[in-house]
This record gives C-alpha cells, structure tokens and sequence, in this order.
C-alpha cells in the first residue's frame, strides 16, 4: 500500500510545493509583479512622446475605472495638453498595438506603433508617418477610402490600414468615456 | 564514461535539431531575427542544464508512477525562473520569444535529454550533455536565425548589409522558416555525406523512448 | 517587502501546488494500481519469442493472437515459419510440449529476365520509383509483361532486408529470408512465390506467351520445351499453360532438370542462371 | 457568436497550429509517414487539447487570476496536462486494448506537443472565455488533423519521386511544409470578412 499509492503522492507533492514556492519568492522578492502591469515603461513614453503628443511635457501612468479587452493603458500628459490611449487592435497577422495622444478637445494629436505582427515592409506600413499624419487633427469616426473615409490606406495593405483606423477610433471612443477622470 | 565525448556529441555529431530534429518547434519560430535565436538558445540552454543536474540527482527518488509529472514540473520550474530574469533584464528579448518562452517546457530536447540520459548517468555527465546539447541547439538556432534575417530583413544581428539589397519578406515569414530548416539539413546531409541521415526519426529520438511500453515497436512512431 | 508579506503573498501558491500534487499523486498511483491491466504472464512469454511482424503466415490475426492461441487453446507451436525452429523450440519449452519441426519456407522471384543482357525496356520510364505505380502503366516497362519491373517494393516490404535489386531484377538471399511473405503481398505482378527452404531449385521465369514470342522477349524464358518434365525422376516439374511449375513435395533436390533446360531458366540459388 | 467562429476557422485555417503558429512540429515531422498514424496522432491531439482547455479555463480564471499568480500558469498547465495524458492512458490501456494499440504509443508523444500547451496558454493569454478557449482548442486540433493528413499524402509522394540525394526525406518534406504553409497564408483576409 505505501510503496504503490503514498510514497508516489509524498513525492510529487514535495517536487511541486518546493518548485511552487520557490518560484513565488523570486516573483515577490525580485518585484518581477510591479514590472508586469507597468505596460509601457517610462523609458517607452520618452520614446513614442514626440510621434504621438510632441506638445505633451511628460507623461504618466493613470489609473481609469473603465474596462475594456482592447484597452492597454492610459497615460495623461502633466502639462494638461491632451492624453495618450494604448490600445490594441486585431491587424492582418495578429495583434496591433497603438499608442494615441487625443488633445483635450478629443482630436488626434499623433499616434504610433508598439507591436505589430503584419507582414514585413507591406502591412507595417501602416507604423510610418506618411501615414499616421493623416489622422492628426481628425475626430470623430474615420474610415479608409475603401469605406468611404477620406483615410488614403497603404497600396495593397488595406486590411492592415482598416486595422489601424478602426485602433484610432477605439482610442478617441475611449478618451471619451475617460476624460471626466482625468 | 568520456566526458570530452558526452560534451561534444551534442555539438555536431548528435546535433539535437539538425540529426535528431528535436526542438524543431522554437527552431522555426524564433529564428526570424539571429538574436532571437540566440536568446532562445541561451535560455534552452540554462534551463536545459539545470534540468540535468537536478534530475539526475533526484533520479532514484521519483517512483515510477510519478516520474513523467515530477521531471515535468522541475523543467517548467526552470522555464518560469528563466522567464522572470528574461523580463526583467531584457524585455525586448521577453517580448520576440513570446509563448515559445514557456514552450521551453514541452522543447522534445529538454524531456528528451532527461529521460534518455539524465535519469540514468551521474550529475557531471548529465550537467556536461545539457550543455553540449544545449550549445549544438543554441549554434543551429543562430545559423538559422542568421540566414533568414539576412534574406528577409536584410539586417545581421541588426545592423544592416547596405541599401543595395532589397528584403525578401518570404524568408521573414513562416513558410521562409521550413524552407531554410530544410536547405540546412540538406546541406548537413551533404556535409556528413549522408552518414547522419540513415539515422530514422522512429522511437530512438523520440523523448519518451524510455517511458513509453510501446517503444521497441519502432515502426509504429517512423 | 518583509517577511510577513512575503509570507502572505508564497502561501497561497504553497497551498495550490500542495493541491495539485496530491491530486495528480493520488490518482495517478490508484489509477495504475485500480487499471493494472491483468496480462497473462504466459501469454507474453509466448509473445516474446514471436518475432512480432504480424505477416500472418502462422493463420492467425497476428503475433498477439497466436500467442493467445498457443496459450488458451493449444494451436501448433510450429506454425511461426519466419520465427523457425529457434522460436518453435523456444515456445515448446515455455508451453512444455513437444518441438515439432517448422516446415520452413523460403522465397524465389520468379524471373531472371535480366535488362540488358536478357532482356530490354519497351520504353523509358519517368514516372513514380515504384513497381505499383510502373505496373499500372501498360504492366510495366519491359518488352515481356510478365518481366519484374525491379523498383524495388518487394525489398521495401521486406523486414529482414533479404530482397536486393540485382541487373534490374529483384533476388532473394535465402539465407537471409525468414518465409514471412510480406514480399509476395508487395509485388503488384504477383512474382514472388515460397519454396521448401531444403530443395534449392526454383523455375526463374512466368511467362505464358507462345515459345516464338518469347524467344523475342527474352533470352532467359521459358519456351514450355517440356525437356524439363521429361527427364525429372519423381515427375515433380510439369509444364503447364506454356509454363513450368515445381510441386516441392515431390521434389528430391537431385537438379537433373537444371542441365536439360536449353534456356537456363531453371534457376539453383546463389549460382548464376548459366552455370 | 461570430468572434467564435472566427476563432475556429481562424484556428484550422489562417493561423493554424501546425503552419503558421510553428507549435506541434516535431510530431508533425515524425509520425506523417503513414495516414493511418497521422489519423491516430491527430484524433488523440485534437481530444487532449480540448479536454487540457477545459480543465485549465477554470483554474485560470478562478484560481490563478483573482490571486494574481498569472505566473504560475506554465507550471500548473503542463503538470495537468502530463496527469490528464497519463490517466487517458491508463484507462485505454485497460479497457480499449485495441484502442490503445493504435492510439497508445501517441499519447506519451503529446506531453511534449507544443500544440497542446501552447492552445492553453494562448487561451489564457487572450482572455478567451470557456466557449473561445474550446473551440479555439477545436479549431487547433482539426488544423493539427488537417496539416498531418495532407501531409501524410504529400509524403507519400515525396518518398516515392526522384529526389537529389541530399534533398530525399526530411528536407524535401521540409520545402514541400515551406510550400503547403503558403497555400494557408491565403486563407489570410478570408475569414475575417465572412463572419464580421
């Protein structure tokens, strides 16, 4: 009876709880829990600041109630000038991720790429500014020229440019619903 | 017990992904760019040896019925460790390898190299296998990675070959990724001249040779 | 992050593991305790000695079958020709009844039709490597229809690695053939029949044509000359349907008939049809 | 109902497990020989992975997420999956012999499937709910199905045809999966537009 069914079980039991906690001290002692819900980085927000709010003096991480799959983070600009949404959308080969900065009257300031799955120099495309400065200063809903927007999409790209705008109109309907928080 | 040898049979001569083809899994994912083949190998590697020394010393432990889930568990132990240091020390690293991170647990290399040889040698034999196979895996990724990131992005370890060369994004996609896996072992073929490929891929490589009753059925698995 | 918190935070993953642990050890160990499948250790002893190809020959479903019946309900322990008389003694121990001796069979491809010494191509080939495939297209390459097509599936179904491809004709080495059949199952021209493997004697040829075409065809087929019926002391050769045939049982092994053959087509293995 | 949908044939065609996701290869080069092995191996995948969703759905969300132990879901993922494949195993073993003949040596095969781990981290990763998670798990496994049978025919041509000497078995099949992949990149803005 020990040697078939106890002793196996004693054993597993101690491989697991000595791996399980093990891991769980290195976790909490290594404070690897803050790094994973930070999102994008201080370091980041330097970065993509001047593409996607170049009049924003510096911005931080804010807290907003709302929930949503799509939504990233929020990060409001101290000097007051707009606030950047991180959100993602579904592009040609997977996941789209997009920075916007929406000034305080709900207008695209700029926007910029985070992570993009789509297909290389075609699809991603959609990240140069050739193409992201025809958002600047719209509002509202914006579609592609396929839909009738007045949005040029990239030549053969046009999945991916849907995807990108459709990212744009998720962010500015957000910042509307966010905008009494911040 | 040579350990010389045992160190490099995993190089060349018993290369785990270009003669054993294991690990093919991450060998075709991660290697659009060659530092992200090198990251995965790194990482393989670590988690590889740890995973050796340990079971070998807890070998005359682990029971029978539970030994499948007690080697298991130690590797994803590993694998979650790796990840957390990956995370935090490099995360652009992190974020290119992705789920393969974790797939690290169920790389057929990993459960194949500590069913097959750490369960049965001592700790220094088994510490020295995972790191000759965990380098022969890191080496293939590397020269993988590096000729489908110089064909599809035009770039070698991110610096780039000039502007003459126009990206062929075919190399950068899935499809790009067998095609070069296959050219590579095609060369190793010729390279060997055809000694490594006699070898079947039937039960013999399999990981789980060892646990499974029905491995000396080879032909089943061919 | 003091001790207490980090407390708070490690034990609840403690406790999950601590679950999870005992649940996969509990059920894993009843479950191979409660699910051992009861083998009967004769049965597998029995298995054992079987060489495991499943071909058949014995007239059972396959090596685990034959073992059950050899066990259960006392079948011959001779019946496992590719086993032969190593496997029938072996079982006869383990059953404890008496060895009896394995009537042991040995393959021969009926052709010799050589390309190009004895014979040549009708056309050349491009298509699949395989005699299944070439078959199908006008029964194959050569100018005989009955000619072996030499690509080989006989050799590939081969499990002992006796079949080899020789001037474009497949040959069997009866050292290394077993009796199993699994080659005469492969070939698409049914070519590969069994002989006694104590009587090295066997007709190399299948074609039925009338003697004029054949000699056309080939240089190494049968005409149906009846030379070969006339001289055989125990009448075992016979020709029929323009063919020559050898019933094995009559068959003393005394070759009178390979002299007479005017076109060599009666074949002793290991030598060359000349010889 | 149209975002399962998605997810489904997303999973067989577009980003199939096999051909464009890269996860279940080394079973996919090892057992396509044969048709009837690939049958097997992929009916027992496409029953593990769905099981191996079902289970690990509520131990992620009720377990793992509340308590914010995401990082443990590699360890606890894999070691139900090991025990779930065992246990199959064990019950086939003893009560559908012939079962388990034909099926049986796959299963200690599918432990170290990256198909199958990898279904239940992407369904944690994108928060899928219980019905996403299973059919994506579905989806997976009848793509696994469908890259291996087509496989194992391509195969069969491949062994038979007249290759360069270096190029016969592993690598050709290597360039023939190149060329099969891309006849799924096709599949690529079908199935989004269909169900949107």
């Amino acid at each position: 009876m020990y040697k078939e069914i106890i002793k196996p079980t004693l054993v597993l039991i101690i491989i697991s709880v000595l791996v399980g906690t093990l891991l769980a001290v290195t976790y909490n002692v290594a404070g690897i829990a803050d790094l994973a819900t930070a999102g994008l980085s201080q370091a980041d927000l330097e970065e993509l600041k001047p593409s996607v709010m170049p009049a924003a003096s510096s911005l931080k991480n804010a807290k907003v109630s709302v929930e949503d799959g799509s939504l990233l983070g929020v990060y409001a600009d101290e000097g007051g000038s707009g606030t950047a949404i991180h959100i993602v959308t579904k592009g040609y080969g997977g996941d789209l991720k997009i920075l916007v900065g929406v000034d305080t009257n709900g207008a695209v300031t700029g926007a910029a790429v985070t992570e993009s799955a789509e297909t290389p120099n075609l699809g991603s495309k959609v990240g140069e500014p050739a193409f992201i400065e025809q958002f600047v200063g719209k509002s509202g809903a914006l579609a592609v020229d396929k839909d009738g927007g007045e949005i040029a999409a990239v030549a053969g790209a046009t999945i991916s440019s849907r995807a990108f705008t459709d990212g744009i109109n998720k962010a500015l309907e957000i910042y509307e619903q966010v905008k009494g928080e911040l | 017990m040579n350990y010389f040898r045992t160190f490099t049979k995993g190089l060349i001569k018993e290369n785990p992904v270009l003669v054993m083809l294991l690990g093919t899994c991450p060998t075709l994912a991660v290697t659009t760019l060659a530092m992200n083949g090198l990251g995965m190998g790194a990482a393989t590697t670590f988690v590889l040896v740890c995973s050796n020394v340990v079971i070998s010393l807890l070998k005359n432990f682990i029971p029978k019925q539970v030994r499948l889930p007690s080697f298991i568990v130690i590797i994803a132990g590993f694998v979650t460790f790796v990840s957390f240091m990956l995370r935090s020390n490099f995360p652009e690293l992190y974020e290119a390898l992705g789920v393969f991170l974790s797939l690290i647990t169920v790389n057929c290399i990993i459960l194949g190299r500590a069913e097959m040889f750490a369960s049965k040698n001592n700790v220094r034999a088994s510490f020295l296998d995972g790191l000759g196979m965990g380098l022969g895996f890191t080496l293939a990724l590397i020269l993988i990675g590096a000729i489908r990131e110089v064909l599809g992005s035009g770039t070698f370890f991110g610096l780039s070959i000039g502007d003459w060369f126009q990206p062929i994004g075919f190399f950068s996609s899935p499809a790009g990724g067998f095609f070069v896996f296959g050219c590579v072992i095609a060369l190793v073929n010729v390279l060997s001249n055809y000694k490594m490929s006699s070898k079947k891929i039937g039960c013999a490589s399999c990981p789980n040779a060892s646990a499974c009753g029905q491995a000396e059925k080879g032909e089943i698995a061919e | 992050m003091d001790f207490m918190e980090l407390l708070g935070n490690i034990w609840l993953p403690a406790v999950i593991f601590v679950g999870l642990g005992l649940v996969a050890g509990v059920l894993l160990s009843v479950f191979s305790k409660i699910f051992a499948v009861e083998t009967d250790e004769k049965v597998e002893e029995v298995r054992a000695c079987l060489p495991g190809l499943n071909c058949g020959v014995c007239g059972y479903s396959g090596c685990d079958s034959y073992a059950k019946e050899i066990v259960h309900h006392g079948a011959h322990t001779n019946r496992c020709v590719p086993g032969g008389d190593k496997t029938a003694k072996e079982i006869s121990t383990i059953m404890g009844s008496s060895f009896e001796d394995v009537a042991e069979t040995t393959a021969f491809v009926k052709c010799g039709g050589r390309v190009p010494e004895k014979t040549k191509d009708l056309f050349e080939y491009e298509g699949e490597r395989t005699c299944a495939a070439c078959n199908v297209l006008y029964r194959g390459k050569g100018v005989c229809d009955f000619a072996c097509i030499g690509f080989g599936d006989c050799a590939r179904a081969c499990p002992f690695g006796a079949i080899s491809i020789q001037g474009g004709i497949a040959v069997v080495d009866p050292q290394k053939c077993t009796g199993c059949t699994m080659c005469t199952k492969a070939c698409p021209k049914l070519l590969i029949e069994m002989r006694d493997a104590h009587k090295p004697v066997f007709v190399s040829c299948s074609n039925r044509e009338a003697a004029k075409k054949v000699m056309a065809q080939c240089e190494h087929g049968c005409i149906g000359c009846k030379k070969c019926e006339r001289t055989c002391p125990t009448g075992a050769i016979t020709v029929n349907n323009q063919i020559a045939s050898i019933d094995y049982s009559k068959c003393t092994g005394c070759l009178a008939c390979v002299e007479q053959c005017p076109r060599h087509c009666i074949t002793v293995p290991g030598k060359s049809a000349e010889s | 109902m149209s975002a399962i949908a998605v997810i489904f044939f997303g999973a067989i065609l577009t980003d199939n497990f096999v051909l464009s996701k890269f996860m279940g290869i080394c079973p996919f080069l090892g057992v396509s020989k044969k048709m009837n092995s690939a049958l097997g191996m992929s009916a027992a995948v496409t029953f593990v992975m769905v099981m191996a969703s079902m289970i690990t759905y509520p131990i992620y969300t009720f377990l793992l997420v509340p308590n914010e132990l995401g990082y443990l879901q590699t360890v606890v993922f894999i070691l139900i999956i090991a025990l779930f494949v065992q246990l199959v195993e064990i019950i086939i073993k003893r009560y559908a012999k012939p079962l388990y003949n034909s099926l049986g040596v796959y299963l200690p095969l599918i432990t170290t499937n990256c198909a199958v781990l990898g279904v239940t981290i992407l369904n944690a990763d994108n928060a899928y709910t219980f019905a996403e998670s299973v059919f994506n798990a579905l989806g997976g496994g009848i793509g696994f199905a469908l890259a291996l049978v087509i496989f194992a025919g391509v195969r069969g041509r491949i062994d038979a045809s007249d290759l360069p000497k270096a190029f016969k078995g592993i690598p050709a099949t290597l360039v023939a999966a190149s060329i099969v992949s891309i006849s799924f990149l096709g599949f690529g803005g079908i199935v989004e537009k269909i169900f949107v």
